[in-house]
Formats: structure tokens, C-alpha cells, sequence
């Protein structure tokens, strides 16, 4: 598998006109997750931050490139790997960061973790840990809605191993069948944990080779391209609320840092990461705003600005108290408590 | 009053809250168009139609997560599985995803939905299609687990599972879908958490779940008749929540516990009871606690041997009169 | 979806030339199982059968078909719908039939019931109730027979109703990517147990729309037409001793009882049933060896020894003990016995 | 004796056995090339080769499928389910597939195969990558279930697994991979269904398992210390066998009985040795039994939180002080 993304993206050229003020969104979206993971990984380098963590960088184009495309009461379900979609929803940053580290204000309290970071009011319904379980669950919000009879769409962002396990069959027939306003987005960053995606997998797409087993039109785009995913995005969430059913959609990208906190990456062949690295999404991006016309300088506003807000943000997360110990019995039940008995 | 059949309680129950609350939605297999393969859920597609009640593929994972997304964004749903045993192809929706979705959300989800499921032997269908697994559901933090024993108890026990604003395993007896039994006219909505005493006894204290009540009271009755023992007997209804209240006083009136499970032998609803029991009242616990249940073994077919594997009326009286002295 | 198949069988014309000797056996092993389902259908009626049952009246080519295309020591794997290919494999009537009643002649000796036939001398690996989960498991005696460097080859039969389920997308894919010597074959029935396969499937064939999605080629048999079955079976079962990997077939057929003992199937449409009867396999293989040039008389012949075979099995069966309680306890652990304790 | 970690005495263990007997195979995701996520397999692909240890998809449906293809057909599967926690999505390969294969075909088939994987809490990894789920194993009949405390009881109770003929969950913890330990030299190969008495004592007798056996032991030092209260502590190792006659002996001996688990509430082994001792040994108990346990909860992430979740050394030391008296 080479390491440029090999097929045009699907729809760059029909998509919607990207404007400017989408543009600056797309931007800064990617560089808020950007520092902000920068920031996370230095912390957990000062041991601020305990347990796993998976980081997205580079593959910021992808959480952006849909959020920016996606409407307020719109749904977002991703994975462990979920910090980028819960943030390009606009959960707040210190309420992620606060989370990761095992704070008072972190999203929920300490209680989730790193894995399942949650923002309902964000629409951010749920980081899933268990590869494959949240894309039945994101077809079953699709149905709510049309149940419900709004328009509202759900957003299923996964990793490319997740398609060899069971329950993404079973959500992408299931959509299919009942023509569900859901976009099953797999991020295919080329490994799973350590091992390949290409050696265990069937076809050489895992995801848009498959499109076709649930009567799905196969879409492949540019993952490091938030223009090209912000087209694909569009047009399938368009397609969605229109009522034309569900899209799968792989976004081709690659993670800069091991799978997770534990892992160096030393599996990646010598030079691959370089190679991505030029394709960065945020570098690519950056160019081509100065390219049609936006002054360095606003950028460079912008990207003061992020940091600024991602400095606010750590140092309200570390001011944060830890997790109280009283949250440990609450909230099993919708009462507030936990008890199984009387 | 009317007399209805447990199955027909089934259907009852859904459409009373159908009718009340919109939200409410049914999916699962064979379950609309067909009625349901124990015809449980007959009529329900014709009254509400096909947005409300729908048949899926065989796809229990993405029956229930479907039914996980639906109940985090204002539905009620109410996902079937048509066995048990099927449980365990969806055991990480259920287990892992819709159990704990709450507690990691920090409370900003809930999950109101029911998973109706047919549990337990008795009609030969072998190891695969018999098993009593409410124990499973049980262990796991995050499910509420209710099992009813008749018709009435059906269909308020499962209006009140659709009400709860919690996942409820709501697991029907498939030996018990032909008994009839008087169900109270008009809207009839029960409590979960709540044991029945159905008899009361001076000598032993009997708790039994589903298919194993009517043979708990029978075995009760004979006990009294054939040896002056006389037995109360607990329908527990509710496993989660526990009616420990009501489980522990009318152990402590008798001084003996007994439970009849038709689930295998280790790890089951008997064994968290007794120990409860062991811990909570045993200064009052005048002998051993014993457990009467199918042995650890999976599930014979033939008729013959899965009739001599789950506690029969028979086992229940002998252990009783033996142990009870 | 129409009731006659639409696709020529795949690999009819390529296949091997099916000599008469293969065809007798064809014919035999057809009526074999005809004549047992429907002796097992009257026992039900005199209710000497307990429980459920799923009988295959009319999908006969298909278990006949491939078991005549195996070898001794290759591997079946079947569902709950099982009489047929397990019968095919040459597991003994009486223990078939036994088992169905509960005695102990039974081959399981009644512990296992209609839903388990299992005849591990016959090849004859089990028959799971469970849809779906015995995919897997070919796959792993495939690999077994791949590591211990034999060339056996495992067949795996399931219904069109276990194609959206997730074990299935799960056993197709590492059976793909490890090139394991297994034929997955998609008995296509038109339904699940109530409700049509195409009320609720994405793709028109439920398997072989699929195919693709695990690199696998898309074949579609008439299910009814035993020369047409075998000859597929022969030319996968080929590549897979061949070390090419496996295949995945689908053949289209149609059940004429209800899905089990307790349906009157009555949610099929007026003419449904006749039309399939038409198309006979039994009918038309009859036509097809007398056309060939087979003696009636030795068809007939055939008839009755199967007839007979048949009237003794159930003599055998009905003389047969009933289950005996003492195997209640044995067999859950290798050292037969159930003691979980010391 | 050499002194290992429990990690390395996993991959010692394997290669003990795959040395010996070459129909033993391991299948997993990550386990070959990457030597496993916890590095408890490193060196077993470049020993054994890419026949004999293979790296699988994200298709835990099929890594426990095929270990049961395998093993009914004369292979001796080891099978890696990464976490506990993901055994929910192959359940019923585990439950209704594997533990039932032997019993159904009356003996036809035996399934020698292991599936390891890593259990239990401590490492800030949240409610679905944390938990100790041996009770699911447990409560399904056909199922041996192992769960080593130490280094040399990994090497040897896995040797011994994987010599078993029937299906054995292998439950390895994950806050223990980096703990050290003497293992014994050369083949070592243990017994299932064996108990060990740790320590001796003359007031209570403490069960535990797993990641709580240090903590039983370290809290039985203090209260020896700090309380004079002598406790007898037992390390299960296998739940299925169980070893009843150590268990209920040592029970017998000091009259109280504590067990402490990692596992939620209820329905856990406690649950099932706790009626076992209230049926069997009722009469030689002196008070009531207790079970020292993790709240019905789900897991929580934050540091902080987890610590005071899970039983710990203070935990364990304040109930038996409170109740041994
Ligand atoms: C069912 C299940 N199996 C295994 C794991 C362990 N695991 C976590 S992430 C991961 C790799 C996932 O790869 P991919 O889907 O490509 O997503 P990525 O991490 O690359 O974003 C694995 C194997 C899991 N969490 N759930
Ligand atoms: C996982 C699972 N879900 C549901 C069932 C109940 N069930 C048994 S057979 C069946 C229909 C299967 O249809 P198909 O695969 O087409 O096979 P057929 O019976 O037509 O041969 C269903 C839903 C089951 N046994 N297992
Ligand atoms: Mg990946
Ligand atoms: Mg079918």
C-alpha cells in the first residue's frame, strides 16, 4: 500500500463550493485538535495525564473536515481515538483535557477516561472502546431521528480494523435496509494497534470495497485534504437528511504518533512517516488558504489564538481538583445512585 | 379482571404502552409481520404499524445498539431477542455498551429501553435454545433484570420496564407463554423491585423466579400435606432491583432459605442471595441455606433428560424434606 | 425476487463431467434424505418427535450435491437445519432419527436433539442453532487441515438469513486472508424463519452480492439441480485442496415445510410453493437419469432399498430405549464426567 | 529457579508447551509481530514461526471460532481475547459454542484449547478495558476457569491448560504483568483445580484471587500487626476446578470466612463459595460470611477514582477488623 492516497476524492469536484468563512473554520478546527493533542502528549510526558490515550494527529482533516460539515443537533459517534471529534463538536477544551488528566472539570468528572470522552449537549454522543460497537449504535440514533421525523443525521467515525469485525456488518446492512441518515466514516490511518490493516484484510480497501456488499457506492477520499473532506461530508450528509439513506466513506490518512501512549510505532518501515508528513493536513491546509489570498498574518491571529486558548485550557484543567471519590456511586441509574437493592 | 395468557400479557403489555407514549418503538425478528415465533407479539404491527414496529435481520448486535442510539436520543425502544442464549452474539452491546453508557457518561445519558428476551427450558429445544442466563444479566453493574411468573406480573412488570428510565432485561419464560391468569383490566403498571409472597410458612423459606414458582408452590403444598412442613414461598420478580427487604424478613421469620433456580449451578441469582443471606441474617439462619438448581451441566435435549435436569416439584420436595429437619 | 434462479450455475460447463456412478449416488443420497425428512415429518405427527425440528423437503440437491463431491475426510458443518447434511455425510438413519426421538440409539444418545446432529466419524462436525457461529469454526478446522498439512477441506452449509449477521462477515474475511481451504455455501431459501431475506438485506444475493467484499468470486447455483451443485462443489472443493483458498456459493433453492415444526408458513405468497414444486429436485433428477438413459426399474428399485432403509431406521429407533438419565452428568469434561469440584 | 516477570512467564509458559508438543498454535491480534500489546508474547513468533503463531483481524468471532475449528479437529489452540472485556463480543463462540460442543455431541468432541486474556483493573483504562469478568466464565457449564496470582503459577497453570483436554479461560492480570517472581527451571507444569494456603492463621480464613491475593496477604500482615488478628489467607487460582476440600477445610478450621474480588458485586465467585460454605460447612461457621468486593458499578477512569473502586489493602484490613470480632 503506498503511502499517498491512490483515488480522487469522491465528489471534491461536484461538492459544494467551499466559502471562506468555512475555510477559516476548517483551519482552525484541525489546529485546535492539533495543540491540543500536543499539549495532552506533553502531559502525559509530565505524568499530568494517567491511563491510555490516543492521539489523532495527523488525521486532523478528518474530525474537522466533518464537524464543520455537520449541523448543531447533528450526532457524532467515534472511538477511543476520539478526542479530535468531541473537540470539532466544541466540547470545551479544558473539559477534555480535565478528563484525560482525572479532573473535578473534565467532562465527566474522571469517570470515562481518555476512551470515552461524551459531550451530549455537543452532539459528542459517546467515545466507544470496543472496536465496531458504536456504528450499530450511531444506525440506531439515524433511526431516532427518522423515527422522530427531524432531519438530523448521525456521524460513525472508526478505524480501518474495525471493518473485519462483526458488528460493521451488521450496521451497515441494517442502515442500508432501513435507509438510516447515518455516515459511517472509516478513518483508515493504515494500522490497527501494531499489525497492518493490509495483512488482514480481505480486500485492499477495507472499508469502500465493501461499499457494494450493502448496495453503498464506494467513496474513498483524501484524508489530509479537509476541503475534499469537507465536500465528501457534505454531500453524503446531504444525501442523509434528504432521505436517502446511509454513505460509508474511507478517509485515507495516517497517525503521526504510535497507537497509542504505550506505543513507540517502531513497526512503521523506515521513511513512511516522513512521507506523510509532508502531506501534513494542517501544513497543506495552511498553504492553501495563503495561496487564495488569506494574509499570513490572520493565520498567524488564529494560531495565537488557539494556543492561547489551549494554555487557558491546561492550566484550568491542572487548577482543577481531582476526581471526587463521592461520584464513584452515582450515576448508574437515572436516579442519580447505585443501588441494586432496597 | 380478565384472563389472559402469558403471551398474550406480552403483547398486552406493549401495546397499553405503545398507546400511552409514542416513544415507544418495537424491533426485533419475526416479531412484526409474523407475530413473534412464540406469538407474543401478535397484532402489535397492525396496530402501530411498520414505523413503530419492525422487523430486523439477524443481526442482534445491531438490533440492540440500534435500540442503545434510539434510547439515547428521546426513544423508548423496545428490542427483542428472541432467545436468551442470543444473548450472547449482542453481550457487548449489552453488557459493555448499553450497562455503562450512563455511569461513563457521568449521567449525561440514559437509557430507557427493555430487551424482551424468551428464557429457560422445558421444550426440548436443547442446549443452545434453553438456557436460563438472567444470572448474566445480573452480574453485570448497570442492568436492571426482571423475570415474571404469570400473566398479570407480565404485563405490569413490563409496562414498568418501559416506563424505568433504565435498561431493563426483561426475560419471559418460554415453558410458561400458554398459562393463563387473571390480569387486571384497563392500565395496569407495576413496580419493579418488588418480591411477591405468595404463601405464608412457619418452617422454611422458599424463593423461587419465574417457571420455577408454580413448581416452588407445589412443592410447598405438598410438603405440607405429605410432611407438616410448612413453607413460605417468594416469587422474587425483580433481580435487579433486589427486594432484599422482603427476601431477608422472610428468611428471618423461618430460619431455612431455600432457592429454586432453574439456572446452572455456580454463580447464580441463589448464590448472591445466600450469601446476602449468610452475611445479613446469619444469626438468624437456623440451618444450612440451601440451593436447589439444575446441575452445572449445559442442557440435554431429550425429553426425558431435560425433564430430570431442572428442578422438578419432586427435587424440590425431597431436598426440602431432608435438609429441612 | 422470482422463484426460478436467474444465473446459470457457475462452473457447470467447466466442471468436471459427472459420470453415472456419481449420479446414482446423487439420486440416492436425495432420496435418502427425502424419505427420512418425511418419515421424520409423520413421527412429529405422532408426536414420537419432541421439540423443534427444521426439515430441508426441497433443498435436497444441495447437502447431496456436495457430499458427494467430498471426500471422507473432509468436514461438514451445518445449522440446526441439519438432517440432510448430516445424512449425506452417511451418519446411520437410526441414529438420526433416534436422536430426534430421544433415544438412546440417537447419535448423540438424545443429549444433543434435532438442532446438533453430529457425527464426528462421518465428518459430520456438528450442527449449530446459533446463526452464523459455526463459520467461524469451519474456518478454524480449515486452518487445522492447512497447519497440520493435510489437504482436507471443510464445507460449511447456513441459510440466506446468516448473512447479515456478524459472524459471517467475521469468518469470511479471515478465511480470505489466510487462504484457508473452506467452502462457505449460502443455502438461499428465500426466507428466514417468517420473514423474506429480501425485506431485510441491502444486496439482492445476500451471499454472493458479497463476495467481492472478501476478494472472492461471485457464484450463484441453482440450488435445485444436484449436477449443477456438484459440479461447483467439485470445482471449489478442488481449489481449496489446491491450496487457492476458499469460495463462497450461493444456491438458490426453497424449503416446502415451514421454517420448523411449529410454522404453517402461511406468510408465503399464493403459488409460491407450487411453483418451486415444479422444479422438484428430485422430479426433475428422476427425468434427468431416465432421460440419460437409467432404467426406471432401477430407479425404482433404488426407491424402494432407500424405502426400506428408511422403515427400518424408525423400527430401530422406536425400539430403541429412551434416553437414559444417567448421561445427564457425563461428558462436559473429556474425563466424562461433569464434577466441577473436588 | 529464575526470577521472571508474570509477563515473561506467560511467553515462557507458551514456548514450554509449544517446544513440546508441535500441535500447539496461538492466534491473536497483535501477538506475533508485535509480541503482544502487553508483551507477554515477545519472542514466540521468531521461535515458532508465522505456522504456529499468527497475527489475526479485529475479529474476535473468529480468533475463538477458529481455535475451536482447530481444536475439535487435532490442534491445540491457544487463542489471545486481547482484554477481558472483549470476551462480551465473542460470547457466544465461548458460552454457547465452546462450552457446550462436548456435551451436546455426548462425547463425540473435545475442544483442548486455551483462550488467555487480560483481566482486572489498575491502569486508569475505564469501565470497558478494566474489568474482572471470571464469573462469566464461571457461571457457563463446560468452562475451566484459571487465574494465576503469581509468575510461577502462570508458567505452571498455563503449561497445565494447555495439556488439558477440555476448554480452559485463562485470565491473566493485567495490573500484575509487571510483577516479579521465582520460577522454577525447566518444565514446569502445575495442576488445575489446586488452591494454595498462603499463610496460616487461627481467626479468619481470607479467599482471593488474582490481583487480590497480594493485597489479601499484605492486609493480613497488618492485622496480625495491628489487631492480633491471625488470618488464614488462600489463593483460588482456578475457579472451575475448584478446590472445595482446601476451601472448606480451611474455612472449618478458623469458623470466618472473607473473601475478597475484584469482580462487581454480584453473582461473583464469593457469591459461589459463599453458599457453598453456608450449605456445606454451616454449622462449623462461627459468624457471618463476608465478601469484600468492588461496588456494583461500573469501572471509573480517573486514577483517583479507580483506587477507591477496587478492594484495597485498607479496605480489606477495616471490614475484618470490623467484623472478625
Ligand atoms: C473488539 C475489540 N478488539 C480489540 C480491541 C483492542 N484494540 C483497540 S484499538 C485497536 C486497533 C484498532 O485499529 P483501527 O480500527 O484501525 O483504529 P485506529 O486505532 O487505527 O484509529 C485494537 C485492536 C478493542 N478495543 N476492541
Ligand atoms: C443468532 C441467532 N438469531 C436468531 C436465531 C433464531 N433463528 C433460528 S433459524 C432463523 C432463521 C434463519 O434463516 P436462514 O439463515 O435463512 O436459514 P434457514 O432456516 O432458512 O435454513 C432464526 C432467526 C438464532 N438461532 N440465532
Ligand atoms: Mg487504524
Ligand atoms: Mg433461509
Amino acid at each position: 500500500m503506498s503511502n499517498s492516497p491512490r483515488t480522487a476524492p469522491a465528489g471534491a469536484s461536484s461538492g459544494p463550493r467551499v466559502d471562506q468563512a468555512t475555510r477559516l473554520a476548517l483551519f482552525r478546527s484541525q489546529l485546535e485538535i492539533r495543540l491540543l493533542e500536543k499539549r495532552a502528549y506533553d502531559l502525559f510526558l509530565q505524568n499530568l495525564i494517567k491511563g491510555t490515550s490516543h492521539l489523532s494527529l495527523g488525521q486532523e482533516a478528518v474530525a474537522a473536515g466533518f464537524a464543520v460539515a455537520m449541523r448543531g443537533d447533528d450526532y457524532t459517534f467515534c472511538t477511543y481515538r476520539g478526542h479530535a471529534h468531541t473537540l470539532a463538536r466544541g466540547a470545551p477544551m479544558a473539559g477534555v483535557l480535565g478528563e484525560l488528566m482525572g479532573r473535578k472539570c473534565g467532562l465527566m468528572g474522571g469517570k470515562g477516561g481518555s476512551m470515552h470522552l461524551t459531550s451530549v449537549r455537543h452532539g459528542a454522543m459517546g467515545s466507544y472502546a470496543i472496536v465496531g460497537a458504536h456504528l450499530p449504535v450511531a444506525a440506531g440514533a439515524a433511526w431516532s431521528a427518522q423515527v422522530r421525523g427531524t432531519d438530523q443525521v448521525a456521524v460513525c467515525f472508526f478505524g480501518d480494523g474495525a471493518t473485519n469485525i462483526g458488528a460493521f456488518h451488521e450496521a451497515l446492512n441494517f442502515a442500508a435496509v432501513w435507509k438510516l441518515p447515518v455516515i459511517f466514516v472509516c478513518e483508515n490511518n493504515q494500522y490497527m494497534e501494531y499489525t497492518p490493516i493490509r495483512s488482514v484484510t480481505a480486500v485492499e480497501h477495507p472499508a469502500a470495497d465493501r461499499a457494494s456488499a450493502y448496495g453503498l457506492e464506494r467513496q474513498i477520499v483524501d484524508g489530509n485534504d479537509a476541503d475534499a473532506v469537507y465536500a465528501a461530508a457534505a454531500a453524503a450528509i446531504g444525501r442523509a437528511r434528504g432521505g436517502e439513506g446511509p454513505s460509508l466513506i474511507e478517509a485515507m490518512t495516517y497517525r503521526y504518533s504510535g497507537h497509542s501512549r504505550a506505543d513507540p510505532a517502531k513497526y512503521r518501515p523506515a521513511g513512511e512517516l516522513e512521507e506523510w508528513m509532508k502531506r501534513d493536513p494542517i501544513a497543506l491546509y495552511r498553504a492553501r488558504l495563503i495561496e487564495l489570498g488569506v494574509p499570513e498574518s490572520a493565520l498567524r491571529d488564529m494560531e495565537g489564538a488557539v494556543q492561547r486558548a489551549v494554555d487557558e485550557a491546561t492550566e484550568t484543567a491542572k487548577a482543577s481538583a481531582p476526581s471526587s471519590v463521592d461520584v464513584i456511586d452515582r450515576d448508574v441509574w437515572a436516579d442519580g445512585g447505585s443501588s441494586w437493592r432496597n | 379482571m380478565a384472563e389472559l395468557t402469558y403471551r398474550e400479557a406480552v403483547a398486552a403489555g406493549i401495546a397499553q404502552e405503545m398507546e400511552r407514549d409514542e416513544r415507544v418503538i418495537f424491533l426485533g425478528e419475526d416479531i412484526a409481520a409474523a407475530g413473534g415465533v412464540f406469538k407474543a407479539t401478535v397484532g402489535l404491527l397492525e396496530r402501530f404499524g411498520p414505523k413503530r414496529v419492525r422487523d430486523t435481520p439477524i443481526s442482534e448486535q445491531a438490533i440492540i445498539g440500534a435500540a442503545m442510539g434510539a434510547a439515547m436520543t428521546g426513544l423508548r425502544p423496545i428490542a427483542e431477542i428472541m432467545f436468551s442464549d442470543f444473548l450472547a452474539v449482542c453481550w457487548d452491546m449489552v453488557a459493555n455498551e448499553i450497562a455503562k453508557a450512563r455511569y461513563m457518561s457521568a449521567g449525561q445519558m440514559t437509557l430507557p429501553l427493555v430487551i424482551r428476551t424468551a428464557n429457560g427450558a422445558g421444550a426440548r429445544f436443547g442446549a443452545q435454545h434453553s438456557q436460563s442466563v438472567e444470572n448474566w444479566a445480573m452480574s453485570v453493574p448497570g442492568l436492571k433484570v426482571v423475570a415474571p411468573s404469570n400473566p398479570a406480573d407480565v404485563k405490569g412488570l413490563l409496562a414498568a420496564a418501559v416506563r424505568d428510565p433504565d435498561p431493563v432485561i426483561f426475560f419471559e419464560h418460554k415453558g410458561l407463554y400458554a398459562s393463563k391468569g387473571q390480569v387486571p383490566d384497563g392500565e395496569h403498571v407495576d413496580r419493579l423491585g418488588t418480591a411477591k409472597v405468595l404463601r405464608e410458612g412457619a418452617d422454611v423459606t422458599v424463593l423461587a423466579l419465574a417457571a420455577m414458582v408454580p413448581r416452588a408452590l407445589e412443592a410447598a403444598e405438598r410438603l405440607q400435606r405429605e410432611e407438616g412442613i410448612s413453607a413460605t414461598v417468594v416469587d422474587l420478580r425483580s433481580l435487579v432491583p433486589l427486594d432484599t427487604t422482603t427476601i431477608l424478613a422472610e428468611t428471618v421469620k423461618t430460619g431455612r432459605l431455600y432457592t429454586v433456580e432453574e439456572n446452572p449451578r455456580l454463580c447464580g441469582w441463589g448464590a448472591e442471595i445466600a450469601s446476602i443471606a449468610a452475611e445479613e441474617c446469619f444469626y438468624d439462619l437456623d440451618g444450612p441455606i440451601v440451593r436447589i438448581t439444575t446441575p452445572h451441566v449445559p442442557l440435554p435435549a431429550a425429553d426425558a433428560l431435560e425433564d430430570a435436569t431442572i428442578p422438578s416439584v419432586e427435587r424440590i420436595v425431597e431436598t426440602i424434606r431432608r435438609t429441612a429437619g
